[in-house]
Formats: C-alpha cells, sequence, structure tokens
C-alpha cells in the first residue's frame, strides 16, 4: 500500500510496445546487465522486508514452496505439487528432489520447515501464514502443514511475492532478521553488496530449473539464464537514472516518467515497455466522519465524478478505464456491479447529495505530493464545486499522509494506489476494508464476505462473492475506483526476449 | 527623520518631504515602485482581468500552446495559464508581504531587545547567529514540511529563515541610536525603558529596517516559489508563481510554457521589489550596501 | 641664490568645471627654481590643493585645464599625453599629501609602498629597492628603518607616516615636490619635525619645492617666495619678507594680522569676516571685494590685474596703486 | 592575531552547541509519532516498540538529548531508517558531489562577479557600468530552479549541448564531470555573481574614491597597477565579510540545484530525508550543513585577518 510498493511491476496485461522480443533470434550466453533502480533493497532477508525494492532482487536469488505464474495464479514451484485434506486443513507438499542451494546443499524438508517456522515469526507479512498451526517434515522430501482453520488463500498467501516466504538453508533459517548469507535456490546467487551503490547476483550454473515448467511463467515457470551477471545499481534520481540509461551505463529502468518514455520512443536503441495495469488509483472516503460517512453524500460523490477526466489528467499517457475491483484477465475478473463506475452525472449528483446531511461544510482531501495523486484531488475537488461541495486539499509527505489516513478524524477523502493487492488476488483486495480499515468504519457486510471467501473452497462460490464485494462497493461508494495506471520501463534494444512485469525478471533474456 | 521643530507645518524643508522628493527623484525607485504597483494591482484586481477561471479544469483544452485564446497556453488541467499567473500574483505577493511583516514585527522585537538591554544581547545574537547557520532556504523547507503545507505555514516558515538577519539589523540601528542625544535626554527627563524603546530608539530604526524589509519581501517571492517546487508551498489548487512552476516541471518538454511564463512574473516581481529596495536605500539608508 | 633657469614655470593656469565655465583656477601664473621654495597660502576653499593637483595631473575628473602651460624643464605638461604625464609623476615630480592616515594603503606595508616606487620608477631589483628604502628610512629619521619597513600604516604613529609619505616621495628623486599641507593633520611638535626635515632635505637634495599651506606661520619657516591665492586667483606673489614686512593685498594684510601673537594652535584663519566664495557664486569684480574693508565700487566690477609693485612683488588689487576714482570721489 | 581566532573560535562553540541542539529539537516539532513514516499500518505495536527503541524515543527527553550530543561528538548522527544506514556515511559519501558543485559555483562566482565589479566601477556611469549593474540586478532577481530548468531546456533539450541531470564523479571522467556540473553550477552562480558584482563595485567606488589611490597616483603607477595592487585588495576587504553570507547562500542553493539537475548530493539526501520524515537523515543532514558553514565562517574570518592588517589588532 506504500507508495514505494506500488512501485512494483504487474505481471499481468503487461503491453509491449516496441521492440517485440523475437524469439526466432539466436540466444547467446553470456553478458552483463545493470539495472536502474529507484531505491535501495532495505534487505536482501526476503523474508523480512515487503520493499519492492528488495523483491526486485531476492525473487532472482530465493524460490517459494508455490510461485505466482504469468496470471499471478500459484503453481508449483519448490513443491512438486500439493494435497489438500478434504476438509481443507492439511497441506501435504511433496518437495522436489535435487534441487540444490547455493553452497551446493541439497534441498530438503528440513530447510522448509525451519524457513517456515522463520517466516511465522519474524516475517514481514507473518499474517500471511497465520492460518498456519503446526508445520512438520513428514518424509525427507515431505512437509506437512496443519491449519486452524480453513483458508481458500492459503496457497495464494504462500506464494505472495509482498515479502517473499523464501526457502533458505535450514542453517541460515536459524539466524535472526538480516543476519542471514543470502544462499537460496534461484536462478542467480548473490555476489556482492555495496550499501547506497548497487547489488549483484551472478548466473547460478548448479541451478536446477522445475522439470514441469515448459517456459517462462511468470514468476514461476522455466528459469533459463543466460546473462552472466545482473548488477541492481541504486539511483533515486530520475534524472541521474535517465542520463545514465542514455549513456548507456544502465541497459534497463524499471520505471520511467511519460515525457522520457515518449521522448525515447522514436530510437531505435531503445524499446519501451508499458505496464499496464500497474496499479488501481483508488480515492477513499473517510466513513468516521460526517459527511463521509453518510451513503448518500457518498454516492453524490460517486454519481458527479468524471473518472476519465481524473485519470487523462493525471496519468496522461498510461491510464485504463476499469471500474472492475481485479485487473482485466485475473482469474475472477468481472464487471458485474460496476454499472455506476463513471456515470459523470452533475444532475445525479446533486439529487443525491440534496438526501444527503450535507450542510456546504468545509471537507479535507489528504493528499501526498506525488503528482498524480494531487491532481486527481484537485480534479475531484473543481468538480465537486459545481454540485456545491466545499474540499480543501492538505498535502504532505506520504508518511504524514498515511498517518492521517488510517486514523478517523483529521480527513473525509484520500488518494492513492493499489498495486500488488489486485496482483495478489481477491482476498488482498478485500483485506484492507476489513475492520474498517481503510473507512474508519466496519462495514459488516465486507467483513462477512470477507470471512466466507476464506472459507469457501469452491472457486465458483468464491467468484460470486467476489462479485457481490464488488458490487457493494459502488451500491455504498464505499470508495471510488477512478481507473488503472500503467507504467513505463525502458531497456536498451539489444536486451532481446524481454518481458515486462511487476518484477524485472533476469531470467530467459540475453544481451545481442 | 523625526521632525523636532515642525512650526513650519508642511513645507519643503520638512525632512519627510525631502525625503519623498529625493525618492521621487531615484530612478531605481521610480522604477522598482512602477514595478511593483504594476503586480499589485494585477494581484488586487485579478478577477477582473484575468480571461478564466484560474481553477477551471478542462480535458479538451490541456496542454495547449499560447495562442490567441490561452495567450500563455494552459496546463495539463487545462486551465488558463495567464489567469493563473494574474492569481498567482495574488497569493506569491500575500506570502511576500506577510512575511516582511511578520519578519518586521519579529525582527524589530528581537533586534531592539538585544540591542537595547544588554544583558540579553550575546545569548539572543548567538541563537540568532545558531539559526543564520542553517541555509535559509534549508531552514524554511524543514519548518514547512514539519509544520504542513498552508499558506500561513510557508510564511511562518520564511519568516524564520529571515528573521535573524533582519534582528541583527535591527540590533546595529539601535545601538546606534540608543548613544544619541535625544535618548540620554529622554532617559535625563526619567522615560522608562520600555517608553524609551518603543517612543524613541525603535521609530529611529526604521530607515535601514524598511529597506531590509524590501528585500526580505523579494526573497520570499522567491523562496515561495523554491518551497512549492520542492513540494512543501501553498496547497492547491489556489495558484502561486511558484505552485504553477511546480506543476508544471513534469511537463517541460511538451509544455513549457506552463514553467515559462510564471517564472518571468517572478523576475519581474523581485526585480521590481529589489529595484524599489535599492532607491530606498539610496535615499534612507546610504551606508547600507547591496 | 644663484640665477638659474625655472624648473617650473605655470603661466596663466586656469581650471574650469567640466562642461561649465565656471572657473576654479584663474590665470594662475608663477614659476620656480631648483632649491627654491615656493609657499602657497590661502584659506580652504581658494583652490591651493587644486593647484597641487593640476600639476601633478590628477585633477578630478569634475575639472579640467581651460587654458594655460604648465612648463616642467620647459616641457608644457598639460600638452602632454596622459601616460606621458603619468611617467613624470614620482620620477620627476612628486608630492606629498595633508593626511597621512589615508595617504596610505592600509592593507600593505609600508616598506612594499616606498619600494613600489623605487622597483616601478627606478627600475630597481627587489633585493635593491630594499636597501634604499633603508636608506631613505634613516634620511627622513624613522627609528629602527628596518624593523619599521614591515609595519602597516596603522601601527604607526600620524609622524611616522608622515615620514613614511616624504620618504617615498623622494623615492624617486624628483626634482620638484609638491607638499600639500603636510604638516596640518599632525600634533604641533611634530609639525615641526617634519618642517624641519622638509627644509633639511630639500636643502640637501636642491629640491625646488611648492609648499602648500594655510599656515602663514608655517610659511614664514620655510618659503622663499610667497603666493597668496584667493578664491582660484592669485592675490599676491612676493618674497616672505616683503609679504611680511610690506604687505600689499588687501587679504594679505589680513591675514598676518590674523596670526596669533602667542604660539598656539593655528589650524584655522577665523578673524577674517566672511568666506571664501564658493563655485558659482563668485562676485564678478574682485573675489575679495566682498570681505575688502578697501572695496571702492569699482572693485565690484572690474576684476585688478596681477601687476608689479616693487622688485619680485606682484599685486591683484587696485588699491596698492591708488584708486583713480577714490582720489574723483576724495574731491567730492 | 591569535587571541582574535580564539574568540572567534569560541563564539563558533558556543553557536555550534546551540546549533546541534536546533537539529536535534527538530523531532519534537513534528506533530504526530515520527515512527508513522517507516513502518506498515499492519505494524504490531511491538515493531512500533522496537523502532521507538531503535530511535531512542522511548528515553526522557533530557537523556535523548544527552545521547545525541554524545553520539554527536564522536561524529555519529545516528542511522538512515530508510537508506539503512549510517548518516554519516551517506553525507560524507555525497559531500564531495556537493562540495564539487558549490566550489564550482563560487569560482564561477568570484571571477564572475569580481571581474564585473571591477569594470563595472573602473567605468563608473558608463554603459558597460550600467550593463553590468542591470545583469547584476537580473540575476538577484531570477528564481534559481527556474534559471535551472530553462538552462535545461534550451541548452540540454533543445541544443543537447549539456546532460539534463545527473553527475559524473570527478575522479571517474574529469570531461564528463565539467559537463555535468557546469549548468548547475552556473545557476547556482549567478544569484552570488549579482550580489558579488555590486559589493565589488560599491567597494571598489569607495576605495578608488580614497587619498591613497592618489597616493599611488601620485607615484605614477600604471592604471591597472593601481587598480590591481591598491585598489582591488581593500576592495576585497568587505567583500570576504560577506564571503560567509555567500557559503550560505551555495550551500542553501545547492540543496535546490542538486533537486533540479538530479544531483546525488547532501541536498538532495536532506530533501530525500525531509519528504519521508528519515528524521535521522534531516537532523544529521541540517547539523552537517550547519557545521560546514560555521567552518566556512571561521575560515573567513582568519582570511579577513590576513587581508586587513588591521583587524589583527582588535
Amino acid at each position: 500500500m506504500k507508495r514505494w510498493m506500488i512501485s512494483s511491476l504487474a505481471a499481468m496485461g503487461a503491453v509491449v510496445l516496441t521492440a517485440a522480443p523475437d524469439a526466432a533470434l539466436a540466444q547467446r550466453k553470456g553478458g552483463d546487465v545493470i539495472i536502474g533502480m529507484v531505491q535501495a533493497p532495505p534487505s536482501l532477508d526476503a523474508q523480512v522486508t515487503s520493499a519492492q525494492a528488495a523483491r526486485n532482487v531476492t525473487l532472482h536469488l530465493y524460490e517459494t514452496l508455490f510461485a505466482r505464474d504469468e496470471n499471478a495464479k500459484p503453481v508449483p514451484e519448490l513443491a512438486e505439487d500439493v494435497k489438500i485434506s478434504g476438509d481443507g486443513k492439511t497441506y501435504v507438499f511433496p518437495i522436489r528432489k535435487g534441487v540444490k542451494f547455493h553452497n551446493g546443499k541439497e534441498l530438503d524438508a528440513n530447510d522448509v520447515v525451519a524457513s517456515l517456522e522463520r517466516y511465522r515469526k519474524i516475517g514481514a507479512s507473518a499474517s500471511l501464514l497465520k492460518a498456519i498451526d503446526t508445520v512438520k517434515a513428514t518424509g525427507p522430501h515431505e512437509v506437512t502443514i496443519g491449519l486452524n482453520e480453513v483458508q481458500s488463500t492459503f496457497l495464494d498467501n504462500l506464494s505472495s511475492p509482498r515479502a517473499p516466504i523464501a526457502i533458505y538453508p535450514a542453517e541460515e533459517a536459524a539466524k535472526p532478521a538480516n543476519q542471514i548469507n543470502y544462499i537460496g535456490t534461484g536462478p542467480f546467487r548473490f555476489v556482492e553488496y555495496k550499501p547506497d551503490s548497487h547489488v549483484k547476483i551472478a548466473r547460478f550454473d548448479g541451478y536446477v530449473p522445475n522439470p514441469k515448467a515448459t517456459g517462462r511463467d511468470g514468476l514461476a515457470g522455466k528459469k533459463e539464464v543466460f546473462l552472466d551477471s545482473v548488477t541492481f545499481r541504486f539511483m533515486p534520481e530520475a534524472g541521474a537514472r535517465n542520463a545514465a540509461f542514455e549513456a548507456g551505463e544502465v541497459q534497463l529502468l524499471e520505471t520511467v516518467d511519460g515525457p522520457t518514455a515518449k521522448r525515447l520512443e522514436g530510437n531505435k536503441n531503445y524499446a519501451i515497455y508499458k505496464v499496464l495495469p500497474f496499479a488501481f488509483q483508488v480515492i477513499k472516503f473517510n466513513h468516521a466522519q460526517a459527511p463521509t460517512g453518510d451513503v448518500n453524500f457518498r454516492l453524490a460523490v460517486q454519481a458527479a465524478l468524471d473518472m476519465e477526466e481524473i485519470m487523462g489528467i493525471s496519468y496522461p499517457d498510461i491510464y485504463q478505464m476499469d471500474g472492475a475491483w481485479l485487473y482485466p484477465g485475473a482469474p475472477f475478473y468481472s464487471t458485474t456491479g460496476t454499472e455506476k463506475y463513471n456515470k459523470a452525472d452533475l444532475a445525479a449528483g446533486k439529487a443525491l447529495l440534496a438526501k444527503s446531511g450535507y450542510k456546504g461544510e468545509k471537507l479535507t482531501f489528504i493528499v501526498d505530493n506525488l503528482r498524480p495523486n494531487i491532481d486527481t484531488a484537485t480534479v475531484l475537488q473543481q468538480r465537486l464545486k459545481e454540485i456545491g461541495i466545499n474540499v480543501e486539499l492538505s498535502v504532505a509527505d506520504w508518511p504524514t499522509v498515511s498517518k492521517t489516513g488510517f486514523t478517523p478524524t483529521g480527513w473525509h477523502f484520500w488518494v492513492h494506489g493499489y498495486g500488488i493487492e489486485p496482483y495478489e488476488g481477491p482476498a488482498s483486495v478485500m483485506a484492507p476494508w476489513v475492520n474498517g480499515t481503510s473507512q474508519q468504519k466496519k462495514d459488516d457486510k465486507i467483513d462477512a464476505l470477507y470471512a466466507s471467501l476464506n472459507t469457501a473452497m469452491d472457486e465458483g462460490k468464491r467468484k460470486q462473492i467476489f462479485t457481490e464485494f464488488q458490487t457493494h462497493m459502488y451500491d455504498n461508494a464505499v470508495a471510488m475506483k477512478a481507473g488503472n495506471y500503467g507504467l513505463f520501463q525502458v531497456a536498451t534494444g539489444k536486451l532481446k526476449n524481454f518481458k515486462p512485469s511487476r518484477i524485472p525478471r533476469m531470467w530467459g533474456v540475453w544481451l545481442d | 527623520m523625526k521632525v523636532e521643530s515642525s512650526n513650519l507645518g508642511i513645507s519643503r524643508a520638512n525632512p519627510a518631504w525631502q525625503t519623498l522628493s529625493r525618492l521621487f527623484h531615484n530612478r531605481s525607485f521610480m522604477i522598482g515602485m512602477s514595478l511593483v504597483v504594476l503586480i499589485a494591482v494585477i494581484a488586487v484586481f485579478a478577477d477582473l482581468l484575468s480571461p478564466y477561471d484560474p481553477l477551471r479544469n478542462s480535458f479538451r483544452t490541456r496542454l495547449r500552446p499560447p495562442d490567441a485564446t490561452f495567450w500563455f497556453g494552459t496546463d495539463h488541467f487545462g486551465r488558463d495559464i495567464l489567469s493563473r499567473v494574474i492569481h498567482g500574483a495574488r497569493i506569491s505577493l500575500m506570502i511576500g508581504l506577510m512575511t516582511a511583516l511578520l519578519t518586521g514585527v519579529v525582527g524589530t522585537l528581537v533586534g531592539a531587545t538585544a540591542g537595547f538591554f544588554r544583558a540579553l544581547d550575546n545569548p539572543i545574537m548567538r541563537l540568532m547567529d545558531a539559526l543564520m547557520a542553517f541555509p535559509a532556504i534549508l531552514l524554511a523547507i524543514t519548518v514547512a514540511a514539519v509544520l504542513g503545507a498552508s499558506v500561513t505555514n510557508v510564511v511562518i516558515a520564511l519568516a524564520v529563515a529571515t528573521t535573524p538577519h533582519t534582528a541583527r539589523i535591527v540590533r546595529a540601528s539601535v545601538l546606534t541610536v540608543r548613544e544619541r542625544e535625544f535618548v540620554e535626554a529622554a532617559r535625563a527627563l526619567g522615560a522608562t525603558d520600555l517608553r524609551l524603546l518603543f517612543r524613541h530608539v525603535i521609530p529611529n530604526t526604521f530607515g535601514p529596517l524598511i529597506v531590509r524589509l524590501t528585500y526580505v519581501f523579494a526573497t520570499a517571492i522567491l523562496a515561495e516559489a523554491a518551497l512549492s517546487f520542492i513540494g512543501v508551498g501553498p496547497p492547491p489548487p489556489a495558484p502561486s508563481f511558484g505552485s504553477i512552476i511546480a506543476q508544471g516541471r513534469d511537463f517541460i518538454a511538451e509544455a513549457p510554457w506552463i514553467t515559462i511564463f510564471p517564472g518571468l512574473a517572478i523576475m519581474i516581481s523581485v526585480l521590481g521589489l529589489n529595484l524599489l529596495g535599492d532607491g530606498l536605500r539610496d535615499v534612507l539608508d546610504p551606508r547600507m550596501r547591496v | 641664490m644663484p640665477e638659474t633657469s625655472p624648473i617650473l614655470d605655470v603661466d596663466g593656469l586656469t581650471t574650469v568645471l567640466t562642461g561649465s565655465k565656471t572657473t576654479i583656477l584663474e590665470n594662475v601664473s608663477f614659476s620656480l627654481r631648483a632649491g627654491e621654495v615656493l609657499g602657497v597660502v590661502g584659506e580652504s576653499g581658494s583652490g591651493k590643493s587644486m593647484l597641487a593637483l593640476a600639476m601633478m595631473g590628477l585633477l578630478p575628473k569634475a575639472i579640467r585645464t581651460a587654458s594655460g602651460r604648465i612648463s616642467l624643464d620647459g616641457e608644457d605638461l598639460i600638452r602632454l599625453p596622459a601616460d606621458q604625464w603619468r611617467e613624470k609623476r614620482g620620477r620627476d615630480l612628486a608630492m606629498i599629501f595633508q593626511e597621512p592616515m589615508t595617504a596610505l594603503n592600509p592593507v600593505m606595508r609600508v616598506g612594499a609602498q616606498v619600494e613600489e616606487v623605487l622597483r616601478r620608477r627606478r627600475g630597481l631589483s627587489s633585493s635593491q629597492a630594499r636597501k634604499v628604502a633603508i636608506d631613505l628610512f634613516h634620511q627622513v629619521e624613522i627609528p629602527s628603518a628596518e624593523a619599521r619597513l614591515k609595519s602597516y600604516p596603522h601601527e604607526m604613529s600620524g609622524g611616522m607616516r608622515q615620514r613614511v609619505m616624504i620618504a617615498m616621495a623622494f623615492a624617486a628623486d624628483a626634482r620638484l615636490l609638491i607638499a600639500d599641507e603636510p604638516t596640518t593633520a599632525l600634533d604641533v611638535t611634530v609639525q615641526a619635525q617634519i618642517l624641519d626635515l622638509l627644509r633639511k632635505l630639500q636643502k640637501e637634495r636642491g629640491l625646488a619645492l611648492l609648499f602648500i599651506t594655510h599656515d602663514l606661520g608655517v610659511i614664514a619657516d620655510i618659503a622663499d617666495t610667497v603666493l597668496v591665492l584667493y578664491a582660484g586667483r592669485v592675490a599676491e606673489v612676493a618674497p616672505v619678507r616683503q609679504i611680511f614686512d610690506d604687505p600689499q593685498h588687501p587679504y594679505t594684510k589680513a591675514l598676518i594680522a590674523s596670526i596669533p601673537k602667542i604660539e598656539g594652535p593655528r589650524d584655522r584663519l577665523v578673524t577674517i569676516e566672511g568666506n571664501v566664495p564658493t563655485v558659482g557664486t563668485m562676485p564678478r569684480g574682485c573675489r575679495y571685494a566682498p570681505r575688502c574693508p578697501y572695496r571702492r565700487d569699482i572693485c565690484e566690477t572690474e576684476a585688478p590685474p596681477l601687476r608689479p609693485v616693487t622688485q619680485g612683488q606682484k599685486v591683484a588689487c587696485l588699491q596698492p596703486f591708488g584708486f583713480p576714482q577714490l582720489q574723483e570721489e576724495a574731491f567730492l | 592575531m591569535s587571541s582574535f581566532l580564539a574568540k572567534r573560535l569560541a563564539g563558533a562553540l558556543v553557536v555550534l552547541a546551540l546549533v546541534s541542539m536546533m537539529s536535534f529539537a527538530i523531532i519534537w516539532l513534528v506533530p504526530g509519532d515520527p515512527t508513522a513514516a517507516f513502518l506498515d499500518t499492519s505494524a504490531t505495536p511491538e515493531q512500533v516498540a522496537r523502532l521507538r527503541r531503535e530511535l531512542g524515543l522511548d528515553k526522557p527527553i533530557l537523556v535523548q538529548m544527552v545521547d545525541w550530543y554524545g553520539r554527536v561528538l564522536r561524529g555519529d548522527l545516528g542511522h538512515s531508517i530508510l537508506l539503512n544506514r549510517s548518516v554519516t556515511a551517506a553525507i560524507l559519501e555525497r559531500l564531495p558531489v556537493t562540495l564539487s558543485l558549490t566550489g564550482f559555483a563560487l569560482v564561477l562566482a568570484l571571477i564572475g562577479g569580481i571581474a564585473a565589479g571591477i569594470v563595472a566601477a573602473v567605468n563608473h556611469n558608463r554603459w558597460p557600468d550600467q550593463l553590468v549593474m542591470t545583469v547584476a540586478l537580473f540575476g538577484l532577481s531570477v528564481p534559481d530552479f527556474w534559471l535551472g530548468i530553462m538552462l535545461i531546456l534550451v541548452l540540454a533539450v533543445q541544443f543537447g549541448l549539456f546532460p539534463t541531470g545527473g553527475y559524473i564523479p570527478l575522479g571517474d571522467d574529469p570531461f564528463g564531470w565539467m559537463r555535468s556540473i557546469i549548468m548547475p553550477a552556473a545557476t547556482l552562480a549567478i544569484i552570488q555573481v549579482g550580489f558579488i558584482a555590486r559589493m565589488t563595485r560599491a567597494s571598489m567606488l569607495e576605495v578608488l574614491n580614497q587619498d591613497f589611490i592618489r597616493t599611488a597616483d601620485a607615484k605614477g603607477l600604471k592604471r591597472a597597477e593601481i587598480m590591481l595592487r591598491h585598489g582591488l585588495p581593500n576592495a576585497l576587504v568587505p567583500i570576504l565579510t560577506v564571503g560567509g553570507i555567500v557559503a550560505g547562500a551555495l550551500l542553501g542553493g545547492a540543496v535546490i540545484v542538486e533537486q533540479v539537475f538530479s544531483i546525488p548530493g547532501v541536498g538532495r539526501l536532506i530533501i530525500g530525508g525531509i519528504l519521508s520524515r528519515d528524521y535521522p537523515v534531516i537532523q544529521g543532514g541540517l547539523l552537517f550543513l550547519a557545521v560546514i558553514y560555521l567552518m566556512v565562517n571561521l575560515a573567513v574570518d582568519v582570511l579577513y585577518a590576513v587581508a586587513d592588517p588591521r583587524v589583527r589588532l582588535e
């Protein structure tokens, strides 16, 4: 939910603008790629950080039992498969044999158990595993997990890249946070980490690919490495990143601004990639305050807003109009219940407003100082002025805004992006609204839907529950989704077979 | 500057009249005054002068280059830059003026206290030295960021940054004035310290102070723009010169006009104030340089 | 005193405010031989400093020479290009200023300021210049000369500073020295010492000295010939004895009358009523007329020419020659 | 002279103590909890408590202050939560960047400002004077960051003469460094050029009116000699006294200019810290810049004593 987490890369719906990879080209082994990164990873201990910058690196070094495929569906990675008991409470994972850690040791069940136990204690998103009752090695290559209660999203959680539930060698997993040696089973091995400068990783020649995988598939699949090494260079300044890229010092930028992307577009030396959708732009209401606690008021706002105007101004070059609370192409994606999206109907808004208790008082829109978010707030402010709603902007840095935004007072509106949640799936999209976390007032309907989603093992039932949630979001205007926005990635034209995703994957690509 | 025996009334011999007359013959002052009055008139009559609503966005007219309809072009909201610059003058000038006034009041009190009550001089001035050790603009950015974005907080932040130097100037003139005969005379007649300070000492420091505050005004307009640029300026959507530039930054290559025109407006305003300050300095405080 | 051709011959020197006809100095003429001291005397505002600066070619921008000649060894300085005049300064003619406090560069050691002249104007090397500077300091009687070279002006007394100025002026062996009130800013006792020093050096070197002062007492001590300047015009020129014994111009008379009888501060001639007229308010006729007790109507309309009265004595006044009108009036 | 400097040093130490107290106090001006910046909303109370402990926020304020002084004296400015490394190390790493930028700007400002000021003073009231003074006034009136943007727009985007931003270390590629630094340094220098030119002109005019200049003239020195040997050294004394102001302004300006040109210097580090509420970075960065400023001023005092022998007596 944090801004720097949002700036991660979407696997789904990634659109290649130029330099479409040509698989017919000869693959070539060797070469070093330098990636310009916005931020330095706070840690390379994958389990303890949910930072995007860490994920970019660690998902090359470590693997998980299950991982997300190209459509963000959990598929086996280090596990061969999974057997789920009839009551949905016992998961038996056969572990792949012959998998080697970077230190040459072979992976076994003890490593998995130790890693999962460690994550339950100090994992950055330990709540992902909160349903677990016991983790046991039930064979040299078999792990059995017992749950306290049924959790339909357990495999989603296990495979979440948010703060990956990475599998370490047991002896590393015994160490406290941030004190491990960076040893995993991934296709790259750790070389060096210079704080404030770079992380370097190199091809792990002892890598054992998943025999069942056929090709590159999301964060799972076949991971074939051609490059000798990859360096992640930390370059917080956009201008410096762009300059280094154009000077050829850096071969890939995980994100560039629209104008730069447009400027580079005509140049044959560069390939511009669009990751769209990358995140939702969501305007939240504070239900704990009048008048945003008033459903008629919220509906009035929802009816009046012109979402195309908001998205077009906030993300001029890279947006998508879509009212659904999942990314297009996601398994549960549906537009059912989104009829009230983007009505841009001032008259209807006025009528609804008349039914609310709003008396013209000044309302506070808190927003961080990211231009697109300020723009969203500004467009909303001007639009709502036309139906007589008086909105004032309160701009501050992200920490201040996010602090205020999770308290019941001091704000009425708040806007930010949701990037990783829709990628993770329905449960993660619903979670922020459970217990009134984001809207500051418990919504029993959402809480009930969330609970039943967790226990419903039937996929059709889950899809129906999610559609119900989506309808509820619109019918009560719990919050407003303005649309999807994306981001640009640029790479040198020499980087072949690159496919943009939330994580810049360095397997399956080669330098020409 | 005080008229001691004014039985002549307003005459050519009147010092106030002489000062005015010297000001009117000072080229810097007159050019500066004309520019400042021009900008001030634009700010006051912004509603009448601006062709469009400066806040009204229009998706269809976004990023239009300057033409007959939109003389200064439009921004990425489709808002008219000319109207925004005209209204921007209002907020920028207000911030500058408020900063100058606040700095003037606080700086005078601090500087006069330090200069007049010798026991307090050292502690107060060391404190001012310490404040001056931080780069002024960084101090203003920090204070504005910590307090949160609003016009008031921007004024406070700028005043924090400009007060120490002002206090120093006031203190220096107080030190000279307090030794003058009329202060001694008033003291001999039994005037209290406070009365001396407010009736005799402070009024006689106004010359250098006014000159300083004119420059503070100019500096505040520049600093407001810098604060907006960093992202801690007055909040949108109401335009200030600085916030218009800040918003145009992402579009500098495709729509440079968003940035160019408010920048020119800042330059003209600040130039006017600097000229005004130079003229006032020549007349009111000839010893002070640059 | 042997009759030689004069070193300096000033003839009809007239300076005006640039861009106007207002004269600052008007038709000033005099000459000066080697070994001779010409005292120029006058109240402040009489133009005596302007005269010194005009000799040096250092007139302020606002004033320019309109006509006349300043011949140095027969060469007219006024007609020289500026850089050639500059060449003469420091080498052929040197000057000592009134304020030794401000006339020395405050951030330069005094030694360096003297050596500068030696190196630049006499082409000496640094070490030579140093030796000569020490020697000069000895000559101007600065104690512990060698150490003093390293002093900064503010570390010295006024008298010492003026000695440095004198050393500087003598550094280039100039034959004409112009001293503009060199003792005015000094204490009375120091004044005497400096005066003695100047006299001694002038005699030793056979210098022509143009000595400017408002102090007739000083003039009496040092000058051979006296030139009385009033409001930019020469009022009277005469050998020093004649000036004191038989002053012809009413102004000279008044000046002499104003010398205090007892020793005391002689800093201002306060006893002459009225003031020297300022530029722009010059009377049409005799410029002294408004203050003159012998004033007649004609004085207010006609400027009296400078005419010889006796051997070596010239005066610009009608009175010593008898006012023609006066006689007529007497009959009335 | 040593007593003069000892006095200045003692004064600077008092100010330094105050400055470090102010840097420290900034965290207490913050409304709300400083830990908010670094924790997810899902953070458990234990995590909040741990962070508060790491930041030392759980101790009484006086203890915190003593801790702070103790650490500062050892050169330890704390630990940046965002960068996950020592603030001192992060600052020292960026220091050469900022110093090379401000140093280059200072050289530009001095050369440009003093030369322009001399030209103006020598040609007092003639056209070169008026031209220089007009340009200087414009220099003082232009917003520096805007000028930077305009330079980028024209010189970098339109003509491609310079990179639009970024920084190349001097050691890596001197030519590249020059190319990367010249626009930012010029932007930073422009205001100071105006300031110094006006200062120099006023100071030169005053000096040129003084008696010792006439003395130098009476010595028959050449005009250029008079200007450079007698005029300039005296005119520079008051310019030196504003050296501290110029240094402060350049350090402050660098904060903005680094932002415009994406130069990874100390200023950018602090702005980043401010915008993400990384308090150790803000506190350490502010203190660090203030210390540099105080050191520059002390150096100015020494230079002042060297340049003007009269000062040494005081």
